[in-house]
């Protein structure tokens, strides 16, 4: 398999602090990655890296064949790379359906004119778009909410619909920053289906996760980082058994979240 | 019995609201004095005042306001672009405008003659004070420089210009001239300038309240110049008094030392009533009235049309002592005051026509 | 088994924001206990939770606690009656540094108790001592949940509410809060405790609440709630053909 | 040079003038989020208070200054218990026609009681300067400086050493968490509206008798303060009193050498120029989205 | 319905003091529908718009007095000429945090304001430029009407109102007013969906510029005169009073919020010398009670029914 990311030596400082060093990683495409670590190992801004919403020190990322370092945030949407946050988020005073029909590239394509008098075609898009909008949030389970402002959603709730613009963009890689903390098991039983089934439709997964579960039944390959490097990466079942990982990350007691109970 | 309406538009808030406020009390002061004398005919004079903010907007609404009372005449609007942008519309409603303290001079060459015919101005506008004013420096002969300070309103930059004209061949020159902000507090940058520069006088066309804060600056920091200009010294009496600002002169069309009975008389009341002196508002507000007064008296019937033809009549004596007698622009030229302060008092150097 | 004192008692209560969102809730949380909150996203445990503390509109009802109605007081004092909240989300100054964060947590101790406390608290959770200087909103997701549960713990609260507090915690982190929380209960400490990590939370809890879209779904002990099948369908994620086992 | 260095000792006590007004207004701006457009009208208050006290009850100018503080100190604090402490964090809106509002009645309602003529204070200390190796200082400006400078310091040392400073700046960065922690809203940002507005009243009152007295002073000051506040970087006290100073000396500097102006015109671009320079001011703090 | 009302309103009520209100409030409707535009919905303080609704009545004056052209294309160039101008300063206005941009644009403003007292020679300085003409309405057969009348000049207030606000509508109603509002709510969520927070702005920016343009031009048509005054933070303030208290983001609210306040003064008229009092009074009140402004007050309420219909 190819990979559709890879960074070289990504380098990220704070006065001082070495939030990310010298990471090395690859994202393959068709599979679901998943990049765990402690708390403060760099993953978030290793994503923020990659995603443009901040510069990186040092090295390269490409995407899809583009060296796309520096390249401001809004410019990645259009290839096809899309992230969501770590503190979830949607906006808060739109619809529901509106914060999908935002996200959606396709009416931006037309001329202010036409937008504005809303001509026949941009009509018909619009149509389109809510059609498809419609479907999207019928897959996360929150068509029912399509015309509730997404500020009386709960948290979970907008996670749901915070994945759902995403998929809007047509994306071959979505980057998600925690999407399961927080959420209900029965929620996650969902949103894991959803990612499988996307996966399994050719989308591209890199993912940011502290669900053990989660990361061990879904993940294909996965990357561990401790203080901002990259400690150690492979089949989830390897890197479970990583002594280095056990110490840093899932602690000596790894059994009380994996007992083999039936959630995620 | 029906009141007589006379309308007045002036600034009531905003940075200028204190020179409306003497325009107002002036002009109640004498409507209060002609009522009590038994009115026009037997009818009672009632002054209806109106905020404009020293703004052309608010000035237009606020004529438009009094429109509604169905005033015989309008007085006003204290800042010259309200009253230009007002003149029009009393054109329109026919009726007339008694403009008092606004010193334009495009004010005259719209009235009257090929202009507006509803427009009377009584008091000069800047280039009439400012000729007086340089003719006055020039005889003094120990003068031969002059730095300008002045607000940067019509008045300020109006009254440079006028000054710059009445100085030429004077051997007077002007060797700066600044325009500070209206309301600005703080004048030490142009004071720590002229201090250093050491000109012979110091020229200040300020109005209000700058004009205060301008000279105890000018004096705390012992400047040497002489001040001059448009001063009210009037409100600068305790400073005065004091002898610091010996030998400083000033034109103004009003002076509350005029030693005329009728100033007197109305200095005094006009401190009995509102506790300050007048000054050149209050006694243009009191002189508006007068004057519409003595033509209502004259005038046929009680119509703005009637009012008008008799005001082209006007032929009085002002509070001054001056002749208040409309011209081809219904301009009225009466006197320019040159006052000095002498051993800690002012006294009145010279009148002249304007 | 003796009777443990009631700590905390809610009569009735409907708490809200502009209108009620949770209504007529009753609980009697007895002393040195720990309570799991349990509910779907958006089913009010956040509110609930806040209206404890006096962050939401109480519409009507009562709050006992040692007896005492403490409804209309304010968070503040609250605070000063022994009660002790990690509210869910951001909740920490994000433009101070760590160190004066956990000042802050401490604010209504007296200046040494405020040292000691901060120590004690550095102790537990010795992740924030590398970051004391760090602005407390440049932390990592992880940390600045790690300094609020650290700000919470200082005062000493008698009553502690926490809402989530595994939320975004590596597995590691998450069996240490838990143990944390395990063993403020040995010190004297009752604990009510929303969590999506609904296992783990169950694992350490005494009893358990039930919260759907607002009211009571059910009560009872941690073990038989975690063993209910209808919760467990709907709430821990079992597939529902096998949780009828 | 000995001109440009008067002009740089009067720049730097204009830039205290500043200060001492700007401080209050970063100081409820930092602590509510409100922009207080009603700040230069407290400023006229002081102002007021003062003269009232010194021409008309007669009492000395240094009493009258403690009084004229205090005064408006209570009536900060009336306004926050009564209007200010009902509003939400995220008001931001709210604020700025509530204040305008306030500013209206204010400057109008002295007005409407005073009269709108301007007042001279005369003290002791009126018209008397110095000679200060060759450069001129005026004494009653050097007062107001220092009491400016005072009054700056202690509340500096307050807000970075106090508990109670600390729950300032910790009520203005996040709400809710400052209730958790217990910190009683309206003793904290009571405190510092009352406080911010009384500095804006001391300013008033101890520049009195250095600029003239009415009810439309405090107009002129606020949007001058308000750039000043932002290029300080909001909410940072420090960074106020830098920006205060760096434009009282430009002002000054530039006016001298030129005209008054094109001294306004100067100030105006330097703010643009140095907010290019430094998008979140000179002592803004960002952090990570 | 109450266009028509409107339209009918000088026959019912001829009084040209109530007529020239309605103009006044006709032209401020157009700058705080600039305002909220820029503030409301893309979520920008801006205190640059009487900076461009003076820069738009200077263009005037200087176009029809010194330029020689026609009162109604002088509007049009006016509203383009400011339009041009806001373009111009927004990049580097909007390079700076949301504070800053605040003062940038309130920088601007008190800058054109210095402009127009000291470039004598262009703008006449405090003197002004006075008698400025009126568009005229030339109706075929019927005679030319001169907008010297203020009823005459009301029709082509009205007009130019209902066809800059009415764009504006359209605009806030296109999915670009959607994306306009998504900028607002969450910049960085909008930027990882491929929306360029940036393009929007400055474009938002130059168009409220061109509304303050025209509003600014079409009152100096009407006032006669033109001078510094025209940058009275008076202005500024009322501005901000309408849109706030109209609800920023709630596009009839604004609308309807200027009316009232162009009323409101008028009316306190009554008490000339407590006017301003009271009307600070009205302020606090209205901060008071409305803490969302009216607009917002309506959108809680249906929030409010949304959670209550989730429920059951
Ligand atoms: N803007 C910043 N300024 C200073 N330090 C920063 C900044 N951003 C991140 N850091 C530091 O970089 C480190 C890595 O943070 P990051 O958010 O990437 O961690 P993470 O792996 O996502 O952790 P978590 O699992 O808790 O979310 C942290 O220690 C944090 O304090
Ligand atoms: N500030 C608020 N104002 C009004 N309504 C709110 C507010 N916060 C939450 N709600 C509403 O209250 C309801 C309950 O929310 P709450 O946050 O209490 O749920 P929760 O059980 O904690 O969910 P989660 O597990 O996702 O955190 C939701 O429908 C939400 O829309
Ligand atoms: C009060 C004065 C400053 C008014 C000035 N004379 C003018 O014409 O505007
Ligand atoms: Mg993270
Ligand atoms: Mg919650």
């Amino acid at each position: 398999m190819t990979a559709i990311l890879t960074t070289h030596g990504l380098c990220k400082n704070y006065r001082g602090i070495k939030a990310v060093q010298d990471a090395d990683l690859s994202v393959a495409r068709g599979g679901i990655t998943g990049l765990i670590g402690p708390n403060g190992s760099g993953k978030s801004t290793t994503i923020d890296c990659i995603t443009g919403f901040t510069r990186p020190s040092s090295g390269k990322v490409s995407y899809d064949g583009q060296d796309i370092t520096g390249s401001p945030s809004y410019g990645l949407a259009g290839i096809g790379l899309v992230r969501t946050f770590q503190n979830v988020r949607v906006y808060e005073r739109l619809s529901v359906m509106d914060n999908l029909i935002v996200a959606s590239q396709s009416l931006r394509a037309h001329g202010w004119l036409p937008l504005m008098l809303r001509s026949t075609a941009v009509k018909a898009d619009e149509k389109a778009i809510m059609q498809e909008a419609l479907s999207f949030l019928e897959l996360v389970g929150m068509a029912h909410y399509a015309g509730a402002p997404a500020g009386i959603l709960s948290y979970g709730q907008r996670k749901l619909v915070a994945l759902a613009a995403c998929l809007i963009t047509h994306p071959k890689l979505i980057v998600l920053d925690e999407p399961l903390a927080g959420v209900n098991p029965t929620i996650i039983r969902k949103i894991s289906g959803l990612i499988e089934t996307l996966n399994e439709q050719g989308l591209t997964f890199l993912i940011v996760e502290h669900n053990v579960d989660f990361i061990m039944r879904h993940c294909d390959h996965v990357i561990v980082m401790e203080q901002g490097k990259k400690l150690t990466e492979g089949k989830p079942e390897d890197v479970r058994r990583d002594e280095r990982v056990l110490e840093a990350y899932l602690g000596k007691r790894v059994g009380l979240e994996t007992k083999g109970t039936a959630y995620a | 019995e029906e009141n007589i309406v006379i309308g007045l538009s002036t600034p009531l808030s905003g940075s200028v609201a204190a020179l409306g406020q003497h325009e107002n009390w002036g002009a109640s002061l004498a409507a209060k004095e002609i009522n009590e004398a038994g009115g026009i005919n037997g009818k009672q004079i009632q002054v209806e005042a109106q905020d404009n903010q020293c703004n052309p907007t608010q000035g237009i609404t606020s004529v438009e306001n009094l429109l509604e009372k169905n005033p015989i005449a309008v007085i006003g609007a204290l800042c010259s672009s309200v009253t230009l942008a007002v003149m029009p519309v009393m054109e329109r409603a026919e009726r007339p405008l008694m403009v008092g303290v606004a010193t334009s001079p495009i004010i005259t060459e719209q009235a009257g003659v090929g202009g507006n015919q509803w427009t009377f101005r009584i008091n000069p506008s800047d280039a009439g004070l400012a000729v007086a004013l340089g003719k006055y420096l020039a005889d003094k002969g120990s003068i031969k420089t002059i730095a300008f300070v002045g607000e940067d309103t019509d008045y300020g930059r109006g009254g440079h210009s006028a000054m710059a004209e009445a100085l030429k061949g004077t051997g007077i020159e002007i060797v700066s001239a600044d325009f500070y902000k209206q309301g600005t507090p703080d004048f030490t940058t142009v004071l720590t300038r002229i201090k250093t520069a050491k000109p012979d006088a110091v020229a200040l066309y300020a109005t209000g309240v700058d004009e205060l804060g301008f000279i105890r600056q000018y004096r705390g920091m012992n400047i040497d110049s002489l001040l001059s200009g448009r001063v009210s010294l009037d409100e600068l009496l305790p400073v005065i008094q004091a002898g610091a600002l010996e030998d400083a002169s000033s034109v103004y069309p009003y002076a509350v030392e005029l030693d005329t009975p009728e100033n007197k008389a109305f200095v005094e009341k006009f401190k009995a009533t509102y506790g300050e002196l007048p000054n050149n508002q209050s006694f243009q507000g009191y002189e508006s009235i007068r004057v519409l007064a003595d033509a209502l008296k004259r005038s046929k019937e009680l119509t703005p049309a009637a009012l008008r033809n008799a005001l082209k009549g006007t032929d009085m004596t002002s509070v001054t002592g001056g002749t208040i007698k409309f011209d081809d622009h219904n301009q009225a030229h009466n006197l320019a005051l040159i006052m000095k302060v002498k051993d800690g008092v002012i006294v009145i150097e010279t009148t002249s026509g304007t | 088994m003796p009777e443990k004192k009631v700590i905390l008692e809610l009569q009735d209560m409907c708490v809200g924001y502009s209108e009620p969102i949770v209504r007529n809730v009753s609980l009697k949380v007895e002393e040195n206990t720990i309570w799991s909150l349990i509910g779907g996203n958006g089913a009010g445990k956040s509110t609930l939770l806040k209206s404890l503390f006096g962050l939401t509109r109480c519409f009507s009802g009562t709050l006992l606690l040692d007896g005492a109605p403490i409804q209309n007081l304010s968070p503040a004092e609250r605070v000063r009656k022994g009660m002790g909240i990690v509210p869910q989300g951001r909740c920490n100054f994000p433009l101070m540094s760590v160190r004066e964060n956990l000042e802050m947590g401490a604010y209504t101790l007296s200046h040494s108790e405020a040292k000691r406390a901060m120590e004690r608290v550095l102790q537990m959770f010795p992740v924030l001592r590398q970051k004391l200087g760090e602005s407390a909103g440049n932390l990592s997701g992880g940390e600045q949940q790690i300094l609020e549960t650290a700000m919470a713990l200082e005062t000493g609260p008698r009553v502690l509410l926490l809402d989530e507090p595994s939320l975004g915690l590596s597995p590691k982190m998450q069996q240490e809060v838990f143990e944390n929380v395990e063993s403020l209960r040995g010190e004297g400490l009752t604990v009510i405790m929303a969590e999506q990590n609904i296992l783990g939370s169950l694992m350490i809890s005494d009893r358990a609440f039930v919260l759907d879209l607002g009211t009571k779904l059910m009560e009872g002990a941690a073990r038989e709630v975690l063993e209910d099948p209808k919760i467990k369908v709907a709430f821990l994620g079992a597939d529902p053909e096998e949780a009828v086992e | 040079m000995e001109f440009f260095i008067q002009l740089v000792i009067n720049g730097l006590m204009l830039g205290m003038v500043y200060a001492l007004i700007a401080i209050g207004l970063s100081l409820i701006f930092g602590v509510l989020e409100i922009v207080n457009f009603a700040h230069g009208h407290f400023y006229m208050l002081g102002a007021t208070v003062l003269a009232a006290l010194v021409t008309s009850a007669g009492i000395g100018f240094f009493p009258s200054l403690v009084i004229a503080t205090v005064a408006v100190g209570v009536v900060g604090y009336l306004v926050y218990v009564v209007l200010l402490r009902h509003f939400r964090e995220g008001e931001f809106d709210r604020g700025i026609i509530l204040t305008i509002g306030i500013g209206m009645v204010l400057q109008n309602g002295v007005a409407y009681l005073f009269g709108s003529s301007s007042r001279m204070v005369d003290t002791s200390l009126s018209f008397v300067s110095w000679d200060v190796a060759g450069f001129f200082v005026d004494a009653q400006r050097t007062v107001a400086v220092l009491v400016g400078a005072v009054a700056i310091a202690a509340l500096y040392a307050v807000l970075t050493f106090t508990r109670i400073g600390k729950a300032m700046r910790a009520f203005a960065q996040n709400r809710e968490a400052a209730f958790i922690v217990g910190i009683r809203p309206a003793v904290i940002a009571g405190i510092a509206v009352a406080i911010g507005i009384a500095l804006a009243g001391l300013a008033g009152a101890a520049l009195a008798p250095v600029f003239a007295v009415h009810p439309a002073m405090g107009a002129p000051i606020l949007f001058k303060v308000f750039a000043i506040i932002i290029i300080g970087g909001l909410g940072s006290l420090p960074g106020a009193l830098v920006a205060s100073l760096l434009i009282g000396v430009t002002e000054s500097v530039v006016g001298g050498y030129s005209s008054v102006a094109l001294q306004d015109a100067v100030a105006f671009m330097l703010m643009i120029v140095v907010l290019l320079a430094f998008p979140a001011g000179l002592f803004g703090k960002g952090i990570r989205v | 319905m109450s266009l028509a009302g409107l339209i009918l309103l000088p026959s019912i009520w001829p009084s040209s003091y109530v007529v020239n209100v309605l103009i006044l409030a006709f032209i401020f409707a157009i700058l705080a529908t600039g305002l909220n535009l820029i503030f409301g919905y893309t979520g920008l303080l801006s205190f640059g718009q009487v900076g461009f609704f003076g820069l738009g009545a200077y263009l005037y004056a200087l176009l029809t007095m010194d330029g020689g052209v026609s009162p109604w294309l002088s509007i049009l160039l006016a509203g383009i000429g400011s339009g041009f101008v806001a373009l111009l300063l927004g990049y580097p206005a909007l390079r700076v945090s949301r504070a800053s941009f605040v003062i940038v644009t309130l920088s601007v403003t008190l800058l054109a304001a210095l402009l127009a007292r000291n470039w004598v020679e262009i703008t006449r300085g405090p003197m002004g430029i006075p008698r400025l003409p009126a568009p005229s309405i030339d109706l075929l057969g019927l005679g030319t009407f001169s907008g010297h009348d203020p009823h005459v000049f009301y029709y082509i207030a009205l007009a130019i109102a209902v066809a800059s606000i009415g764009a504006i509508y359209l605009l806030v109603n296109s999915p670009i007013g959607r994306v306009l509002r998504a900028i607002n709510l969450d910049e960085p969520l909008a930027a990882s969906q491929g929306i360029s927070p940036k393009k929007y702005q400055i474009a938002a920016f130059a168009v409220a510029g061109i509304l303050s343009g025209i509003a600014g031009s079409l009152h100096v048509s009407h006032l006669g005169i033109v001078d510094p005054s025209i940058f009275d933070p008076y202005y500024s303030e009322m501005l901000l009073i309408i849109v706030i208290v109209g609800g920023p983001g709630s596009f009839w609210m604004v609308v309807v919020s200027s009316l009232v306040f162009m009323a409101i003064p008028e009316l306190l008229r009554m008490a000339p010398e407590l006017r301003m009092v009271l009307f600070g009074m009205v302020l606090v009140l209205a901060a008071m009670l409305f803490p969302t402004g009216v607009g917002g007050y309506f959108e809680q309420r249906k929030l409010a029914m949304w959670r209550r219909s989730l429920r059951s």
